[in-house]
C-alpha cells in the first residue's frame, strides 16, 4: 500500500555466503547488483529453488540487509523449497524476480520506531533497521519460541541492541513478544511509538487488536502463497479489513497497514 | 535454415503460436519488466464478467505433491464496468494481439460483457470461458452441457464479427459432442482445456491447502489429459484449436501442435518463468531445424497414426 | 499403541481400507508370489464383460513425463463364459474378501454378466464399471450421465443382496447429481475415480506412444483430480466412498480418509511395488500413533474446513 | 509359450560390478542368489531403477549369463530408467521381480541351434549360449551397426566364437544379420537348424518371414512395454499371428515360437 515500486528484474544472482543461523535457519549473501541497488526495505524476491519445473512454483523471501551489491536471504526450512535453498553452494546462481511490492513506510521525525518480529519474520525489519540513520532512536524486539529456534547470531542480537523474548525463556524476557511489547511501552513510556512488524499470523492478528486498543499505528508486512508474484494471478489475496474484497499481497503489499487487512485467518494450512 | 513461426487463423495471422493463458497474464502489463512480448503471438487476458467477482478466500494457490498446482481464485476480476474505465488502458494493443476472454453464470451475462467490449477498439476477438457447469439462460438453468455452450455460442456470435474461441473443460463426458457444438454455433476456434477439478490437504494438520477447497489442477500434470482432449476434438472440427495444459517447454508444444492444435497457451509456467515464451519458441525452433521443418504450420495435425 | 485398521460397510467389514484396483491385480492370484493379502480388505478383480474382448492394439501402457501412467488395455478380458469356466478358480477366496468387477456396452450386458455371477459363492460384492459413455439399453444409447448409471444401477440391484460398489469417472461435468443417482438407484458404495483420458507422443518420432492413441491416465498425477471427486461426491452421499488414483504412500491413503474414503484402492502402485499394500498400511499406522488416532475408522471425513 | 514357470521373487540383489561396453551399452553384474539360482534362459527380471516413483514403472531386462548367485544384465541406455542404472555404482541395492516369463525351448539332440542377435538382444542369447554343452555345435551370430555400437566385449566375441555382421562393414560381415545368416546357411549346409533369436523389431520380424520361406523352426524373444510384469494387467499384449487375440509377452513370452506371433509392428514408437 505504501512506497509501491515498479520495475522489477529478473536476475540471476550468485551466492557469495550461505551459512547455518541455527536449526533450521539459513543466512545466505546473494550478489545481485540490479535487485540490491534498487531494493526497499519490506519488499522482496521470487525466488526459482531450482532448474526446471520442480518444485513448479517460485518461493517468495523478503529482502534482508543490502550492502551495495549484495543482499541477504534469511529463510527457515519449512518444505521442500527451501531445503533446496539450503543446500546450495557458495559460487552457485540464483534466479530471482525482484524488487517486487510495497515497502515499509519510513518513520516521521517525530515517531519512534518499534520493529517487532516473529521469528523468521525479523528479515525486512533487519533492512529496514539499517535504512534509519544511527541518530533515529528504535526499539527492536525478537519474538522466539526458544533460544535453539533463533533467527538470527548473538552477534547480529548484540549488534542491533535486539530484545528478545522466548516462550520458554531459554532466551530473553519468557513469554510471548506482544507481552514484551506491552512491558517495553508500558516501563519506557515511548511517545508516539509506530510499529513495524512481519511473522506468524497469529502474532499479527493480536498485534493488530493490541495497536486497535491503544491507537498505534502498525505496519505488516504479510505471508501468502503466490504464484506469479507480479499482480497478475490473483493468487495472493487477503481480505481488507471492510470487508470489500481483498488485496493482493505482492502487488498492494506484503506489508500493509494493520488496519487495512484483516488477519483472522490464523496460519496457513 | 529460417522456421516460419507464424500461424493463421481465418483472417488472423499471429506472429508466433503461442498465447498467453486466461488468468496467467493478467491484463497484459503486469508483465512486461519481465517478458519478451514478441515471443507470443497474442495475449487472452483474465476472464472478465459483468459484475465484479472478489474471488475465493485465501489461500488461493497451492503445489500439488504431483509437480502440478491448483488455483482457487473464483475468476476474481473487476467487472465490465470497472475493466472500461481502467485495466482497458493497461492492454498491450501495441505489442500482440489481445483476446479477452469473457465468463458468465448465464447466457445473458456473456452477451451483456461481449456488447460492452465491442466498443474497445483493436481487440483481435474474443475467448469464452464456458468451463463452469449450471450455465442459466433467462434464470433456467440449461439442460445438458451442449444445451449450454450453444446457447452462450449463438447468442455472442450474434454481436460480433470478431474471432470467437470458446475455451472447454475436460469435465465432459465426450467431447467431441460439445466440440461439434460450439463450432455448429459459430466457434471460430476451440481452446482445450479449462483446468480440472482439484485438491489438495496437507494430512498433517488436516486442513485443504486451499481456502475454497477445491480449485482448478494445472500444470505437467494436465498435459497428458489436454493431449488427449486436443486430439479428440481436431478428429470432428475443422476450425483451429489452442491449446491448453501443461506446456512447459518447447517439446510439449511441438506435441499439442502434432496433435492438432493451431495455437499454444502458456500458462501456469509463466509463474516459474516469465521468460517462458521465449524459450519455448526457441526450443520450437530448435525442434524444427533438428527435423527439417522449416514452418510450424507443417506441423500442425501431423501425427503419425 | 494399537491401530484399528478394520473398516465397516454395511454388513461387511475390511480387515483393513485397501482394496486393489480393477484391472491392477489382475484375478487375485497373479501377484500371490509377492504381495501379502494379509495387508489387503480385499480385492477387485479385472472388469468382466460378457462377451470376451481382446482389447487394444499394443503398445498398451506408457509413462507420462508428469510422472503418471497411461494404458490402453481396451478391459481385454476373458468373458463371463470362460470366468466361469477357468479364472473364478484363481480367485483368493480363503485369503481375503473378493469383489468382481463388472462392465458393459448396455444395461443388459451388466445384468447378464451379474446373473451369471450370482451362482459364484463366497463373492463380498461387485463394482460396476459404468465409466465408459455411451452405454445403451435394448440398443438405444442413454440420455445423460445420469439416466445411464440410474439404468444400469437399478437393474443390478434387482438381481442381487451382494454389496455393489459403482465406479465413475471424473469426466462428468458435475459428480455430485451423478453420484446421487448411484445412490438413489441403489448403490451400496461408491468408487471415484476411474482413470482419466489421456494421451502421450513421442515428438521425435511424432507416433503416439500408445496403440490406441489415448488411455487411461492413473498414478500420482490422478491423486489431487480424485481428492475433489471424493470431497465433492462425500458431501452429497451417506454411502461409504472407495477412493482410487493416485495412492502411492500411507499418507496419500490417510488424505483419502480424511477426505471422506472408507476404503482406499491401490492401482498402478502395485506395478512398482507389489508389496505396496503392506507398506502403506505400515505408513498409515505409522501416521496413526503420530497423531494419536487409535482407528482408520475415526479419521473418516475429518478434513477440517 | 515354453517351459513356463512360475514362483518368482522380490530380491535386492547387490552389484557387483559395472562397466560400460561401448558407448549406451553397460553390462553389470548383480548378486541375488534366489534370482540367479531360479532363472532360466530367455527369462527376465522386472527392475525398480530408483527409489520412489520416478520413474513411475519398472523396466524388463534379460537374464544374462548366470555364474552362480549373480546374473549379468547387460543394457542399451534407451531413456531415463536405463540412464538411472547406469549411473549405479558397485555396492548398491537394486530391487528386481523375477526370474519372470518363459524361458527358451532346449535343442533336441538332432537340431543345431543357431543364435541370433540383433544389437541388445544377444543378452538372453549368451545366457542360453552357456547353458548348451560344450559338446553341442552351435552358430551364433551378432548384428550390429557398426564396431562403436558393439554389445559385448571383442573377449566375449572370441571366447564365444561370435559372427558379427555390421551396416557399414566397421566389423566382421558388412551387411544385416539375416544376410549373414543366409550365407551361412548355405554355406555350411547346415542341418535340421533351429533359431533363437532376440533383436529390433524389424529383424524379428525378416527372420519369421525368412524362417517360414526355409521352414526352419524359430523362437523369438520379444520386447513391448509392460506395467506388472506378471500377468496381471495386460499391458504386454502382442498379437497372436492367426489374429485370434493377443498373447501377453510378460507371462506367455517374452520367448515365443515366431509362428505364432504376428510381428509386423514394426519398432515402438
Ligand atoms: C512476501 C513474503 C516474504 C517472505 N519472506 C520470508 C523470509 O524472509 N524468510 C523465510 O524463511 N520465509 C519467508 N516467507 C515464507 C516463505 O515464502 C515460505 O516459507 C516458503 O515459500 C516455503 O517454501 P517450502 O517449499 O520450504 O515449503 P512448502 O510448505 O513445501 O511450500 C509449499 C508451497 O506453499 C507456499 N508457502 C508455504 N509457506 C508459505 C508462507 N509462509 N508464505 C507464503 N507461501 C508459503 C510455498 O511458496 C509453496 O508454494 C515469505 C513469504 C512471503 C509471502
Ligand atoms: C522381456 C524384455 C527383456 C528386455 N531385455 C533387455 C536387455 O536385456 N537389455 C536392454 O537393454 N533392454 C532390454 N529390454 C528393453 C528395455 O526394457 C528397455 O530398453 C527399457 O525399458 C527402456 O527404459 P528407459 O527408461 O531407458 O527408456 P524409455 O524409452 O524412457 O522408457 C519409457 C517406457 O517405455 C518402456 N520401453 C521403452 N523401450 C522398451 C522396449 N524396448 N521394450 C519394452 N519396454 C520398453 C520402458 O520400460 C518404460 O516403461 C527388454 C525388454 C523386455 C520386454
Ligand atoms: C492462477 C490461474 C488463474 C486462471 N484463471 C483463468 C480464468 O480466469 N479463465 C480461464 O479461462 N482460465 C483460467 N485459468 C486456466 C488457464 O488459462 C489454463 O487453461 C490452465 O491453467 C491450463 O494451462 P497451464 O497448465 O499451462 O496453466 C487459470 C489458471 C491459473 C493457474
Ligand atoms: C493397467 C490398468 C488397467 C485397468 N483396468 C481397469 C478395469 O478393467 N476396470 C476398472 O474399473 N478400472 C481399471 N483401471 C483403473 C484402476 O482400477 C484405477 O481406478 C485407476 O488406475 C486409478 O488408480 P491408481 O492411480 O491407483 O492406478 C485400470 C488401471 C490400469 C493402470
Ligand atoms: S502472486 Fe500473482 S497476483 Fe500476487
Ligand atoms: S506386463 Fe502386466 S500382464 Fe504383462
Amino acid at each position: 500500500m505504501v512506497n509501491k515500486i515498479k520495475m522489477s528484474i529478473i536476475e540471476k544472482g550468485i551466492i557469495t555466503d550461505i551459512k547455518q543461523i541455527s536449526g533450521d535457519i539459513w543466512d545466505m549473501t546473494v550478489a545481485a547488483s540490479q535487485i540490491a541497488r534498487n531494493s526497499k526495505p519490506g519488499q522482496f524476491v521470487h525466488v526459482k529453488v531450482n532448474n526446471g519445473f520442480k518444485p513448479f512454483l517460485r518461493r517468495p523471501l523478503s529482502i534482508g540487509p543490502v550492502n551495495g551489491d549484495t543482499l541477504r536471504l534469511i529463510f527457515l526450512v519449512k518444505g521442500g523449497g527451501t531445503q533446496i535453498l539450503a543446500k546450495k553452494n557458495v559460487g552457485e546462481e540464483i534466479d530471482m524476480i525482484g524488487p517486487l511490492g510495497s515497502a515499509f513506510r519510513m518513520p516521521k521525525k517525530d515517531e519512534f520506531p518499534i520493529f517487532m518480529a516473529g521469528g523468521i519474520g525479523i528479515v525486512p525489519l533487519l533492512f529496514l533497521d539499517d535504512c534509519l540513520t544511527n541518530d533515529i532512536q528504535r526499539l527492536f524486539l525478537l519474538g522466539l519460541r526458544s533460544r535453539s529456534f533463533s533467527t538470527v547470531s548473538d552477534d547480529e542480537l548484540n549488534k542491533r541492541s535486539i530484545y528478545v523474548s522466548s516462550d520458554d525463556g531459554s532466551i530473553g524476557f519468557k513469554g510471548n513478544v506482544i507481552e514484551l511489547l506491552t512491558e517495553q511501552l508500558d516501563n519506557n513510556k515511548l511517545i508516539n511509538p509506530i510499529i513495524y512488524s512481519c511473522g506468524p499470523g497469529i502474532m499479527l492478528a493480536k498485534l493488530k487488536e493490541f495497536c486497535e486498543m491503544r491507537q498505534i499505528p502498525a505496519y505488516v508486512s504479510l505471508e501468502v502463497p503466490m504464484g506469479c508474484g507480479v499482480g497478475a494471478c490473483q493468487s495472493c489475496a487477503v481480505p481488507k479489513a471492510d470487508g470489500d474484497g481483498y488485496y493482493l499481497v505482492c502487488q498492494d503489499g506484503p506489508v500493509f497497514d494493520a488496519s487495512l487487512v484483516n488477519l483472522n485467518h490464523g496460519e496457513l494450512p | 535454415m529460417i522456421v516460419n513461426a507464424n500461424v493463421r487463423m481465418g483472417d488472423i495471422e499471429l506472429r508466433t503460436p503461442l498465447l498467453t493463458g486466461s488468468g496467467t497474464f493478467g491484463y497484459g502489463s503486469e508483465f512486461e519488466d519481465l517478458t519478451d512480448y514478441s515471443a507470443l503471438g497474442g495475449i487472452v487476458t483474465k476472464s472478465l464478467s459483468f459484475e465484479p467477482r472478489a474471488g475465493n478466500p485465501p489461500p488461493r494457490i497451492c503445489e500439488t505433491s504431483s509437480g502440478g498446482i491448483i488455483n482457487s481464485i473464483g475468476l476474481a476480476n473487476v467487472g465490465i464496468e470497472e475493466f472500461l474505465g481502467s485495466k482497458v488502458n493497461e492492454l498491450p494493443l501495441d505489442k500482440t494481439e489481445v483476446f479477452l476472454s469473457v465468463v458468465g453464470d448465464s447466457v445473458e451475462d456473456f452477451t451483456k460483457v461481449v456488447e460492452r467490449l465491442e466498443d474497445v477498439e483493436r481487440i483481435a476477438g474474443y475467448e469464452l470461458n464456458v468451463s463452469c457447469p449450471n450455465v442459466k439462460r433467462g434464470g433456467l438453468s440449461l439442460g445438458g452441457d451442449r444445451e449450454a455452450v450453444t446457447a452462450i455460442v449463438r447468442e455472442v456470435r450474434a454481436l460480433t464479427k470478431r474471432f470467437i474461441s470458446v475455451k472447454l473443460t475436460p469435465h465432459y463426458t465426450l467431447i467431441a459432442p460439445v466440440a461439434q457444438a460450439a463450432v455448429d454455433a459459430g466457434a471460430d476456434a476451440l481452446t482445450l482445456i479449462n483446468t480440472l477439478v482439484g485438491m489438495e490437504i496437507n494430512a498433517e494438520t488436516r486442513k485443504p491447502l486451499l481456502g475454497n477447497i477445491t480449485g482448478g489442477y494445472s500444470g505437467p500434470p494436465l498435459k497428458p489429459v489436454a493431449l488427449a482432449k486436443v486430439w479428440q476434438a481436431a478428429q470432428v472440427v475443422d476450425v483451429p484449436i489452442w491449446a491448453s495444459g501443461g506446456i512447459v517447454n518447447g517439446i510439449d508444444a511441438i506435441e499439442f501442435l502434432l496433435t492438432g492444435a493451431t495455437a499454444l497457451q502458456v500458462g501456469s509456467v509463466l509463474f516459474a518463468d516469465p521468460k517462458a515464451p521465449t524459450r519455448i519458441l526457441n526450443e520450437m525452433i530448435q525442434y524444427c531445424e533438428r527435423h527439417n521443418v522449416d514452418s510450424f504450420t507443417d506441423l500442425i495435425g501431423g501425427l503419425r497414426t
